[in-house]
């Protein structure tokens, strides 16, 4: 073909024959069906001599394109009586990259419009302790919202390996105690502030059980500024006499 | 309350939501007429630009919201030690198919795109772009997939009549259609 | 940069930030000396004062930072308090996990949402949603709940196999799907 072309440069099958297509300075409805479908092939061998995956989605588009080409080839009368109840798939090809081109452009146009966290920012307001304590009401929520609190959920716990949990029981205390002396001399402290990028499974359950007790223990708050917003953790004000640092025989853990 | 204090009001309530607020919400947090505020509103919205001030009003997602200037966005970050934020293209793609073709299933998404498609409608669930509209009536009960509220707000849109008006082919036939407009990947 | 601009955007950096911020954390940023910033703190502070606005610009542990006016919180709190859509996440978790995994205990539960669920639990069965379907046997006979009729009627559905199945959400996350297959573990 005369220039490199990179595969994981485009979308998928429909953007790489819209390059094709534009490359050879032809309209959509005059796709040279012949000549795409050779360039279009040639690149996938390319590909495929070098040892580079091809994705299967290529593979079915050039499967297709095959097919046209060699129904172009079959003499019309024949083609009639498929016409019946079958869709040219040529027009079917034709109407697929028009509509993708469409979706296309207005991808590109909405990138344009100003985007929060790339042109816009908002502020952050601190949440009012107080708001947030009222029982949840009961009103219109859709079906939907349930199942994707609970998706939600589970991806945050991704797998049921509850049996790993059993032999960390050390490390909840530890864990109450590196709360608590991050939480000294903060306001307040973020949820996903406990977590390093990447916490392992039984991180995030000992963070959790270690939380549970502290809030247990009426030590920390946690309060949300909104439904579904991030949960943050308060330190309660200590009274006198209350524990401020924890060991197991406390905790129940012996 | 006399009108000035009342405005300080809207402001400091403008300033301290954390979403979009809509006249209904301030009219109703405040026991004062609608019509008393929206003016107010826009007399906000004037002096920010008047007065050269650090944020604007804008409409937004049914509500208004206090926004940083466009061309702070740079000094914004380096205050935060964030990188800009950049969608892929594929998200960008099948967000733009879902926006205009809403409800939508993934097998239609996949159709258009002619890639799989999974993995960037779990991406734009999760950031909450998207919602599930519900069922498709089809064999198999697939989800259709909409945009949400969020949307709206990442985009700064106040509703989806303010999407870029998609370029409409009737047919085929004699259409000069996309030899100009290609996106970012036509050179080698 | 002349100094309006300057101001400017010292207004929206403050605006943008999420903690106080330093005089020197602004010159940095805005590669502006110290000393051409700081009276233009002063300034803003001013304004806000003079032209009644609604926050104010305060200094706080080594910083400054935009606040809201006291005589405002009783307004705000209305405002972040009731809002529009009142089911918590927590009541929506809890909610899911028993209408997919019914019969469950509280300790069942509690392992998946990693937080104590008693109250949530508590105000969903006065809201009629849940039921107590029995007793598991197991040392502490805890409580086994599941979904009541209310539940089927809030939803509008006509029976617990019309729920959206999650196969379909596995689908889209492309990974399997756990609720099948978790063991009890209603132990300490």
């Amino acid at each position: 073909m005369g220039y490199e072309i990179r595969l994981d440069n485009f979308e998928g099958p429909l953007d790489l024959l819209l390059h094709l297509i534009k490359k050879n300075e032809v309209d959509l409805a005059e796709i040279p069906l012949v000549e795409i479908t050779d360039q279009y092939l040639e690149i996938l061998e390319t590909m495929q001599s070098l040892n580079l995956d091809v994705a299967g989605e290529f593979l079915v588009m050039a499967a297709t394109l095959i097919h046209i080409k060699s129904r172009m080839l079959l003499p019309p009368s024949e083609d009639e009586t498929l016409e019946e109840d079958e869709i040219d798939p040529r027009e079917e090809l034709v109407q697929r990259l028009i509509e993708y081109q469409k979706y296309k452009e207005a991808a590109a146009e909405l990138d344009t419009y100003p985007q929060l966290g790339r042109e816009v920012y908002l502020r952050h307001p601190p949440l009012l302790e107080e708001g947030s304590d009222d029982d949840p009401e009961l009103e219109a929520v859709g079906l939907f919202e349930l199942v994707e609190a609970l998706r939600g959920l589970l991806k945050e716990h991704p797998e049921p390996a509850f049996h790993e949990v059993t032999l960390e029981r050390l490390s909840v205390v530890d864990r109450i105690n590196t709360i608590l002396q991050r939480l000294e001399g903060s306001d307040s402290l973020s949820l996903s502030d406990l977590f390093d990028a990447a916490p392992s499974r039984s991180e995030v359950v000992v963070s959790l059980l270690a939380l549970l007790e502290l809030t247990k223990l009426r030590v920390i708050r946690l309060l949300q500024s909104r439904r579904c917003g991030e949960i943050r953790l308060y330190p309660r004000e200590v009274e006198e006499g209350e524990p401020t640092a924890f060991d197991e025989e406390s905790l129940g853990y012996q | 309350m006399d009108t000035s204090e009342l405005k300080q009001q809207v402001e400091g309530l403008l300033f301290a939501a954390d979403e979009p607020v809509t006249l209904e919400r301030l009219s109703e947090v405040l026991e004062v007429d609608k019509r008393e505020i929206e003016p107010l509103l826009w007399e906000l919205a004037d002096d920010y630009r008047n007065q050269k001030r650090g944020f604007s009003l804008e409409k937004v997602a049914q509500g208004v919201q206090l926004r940083s200037l466009p061309e702070h966005a740079e000094a914004i970050r380096r205050l935060q030690g964030a990188r800009p934020f950049r969608f892929s293209r594929a998200a960008l793609e099948t967000l733009a198919i879902i926006a205009y073709r809403q409800p939508v299933t993934r097998a239609e998404i996949e159709y258009l795109r002619g890639v799989d498609s999974g993995g960037v409608l779990k991406t734009l669930l999760d950031k909450r772009l998207l919602r599930i509209l519900g069922k498709k009536d089809l064999p198999g009960r697939p989800l259709l997939y909409g945009t949400s509220r969020g949307f709206l707000e990442f985009f700064g849109l106040e509703n989806l009549s303010e999407l870029p008006s998609l370029r409409e082919f009737s047919d085929v036939q004699g259409e000069t259609i996309f030899l100009d407009g290609m996106g970012p990947h036509d050179a080698p």
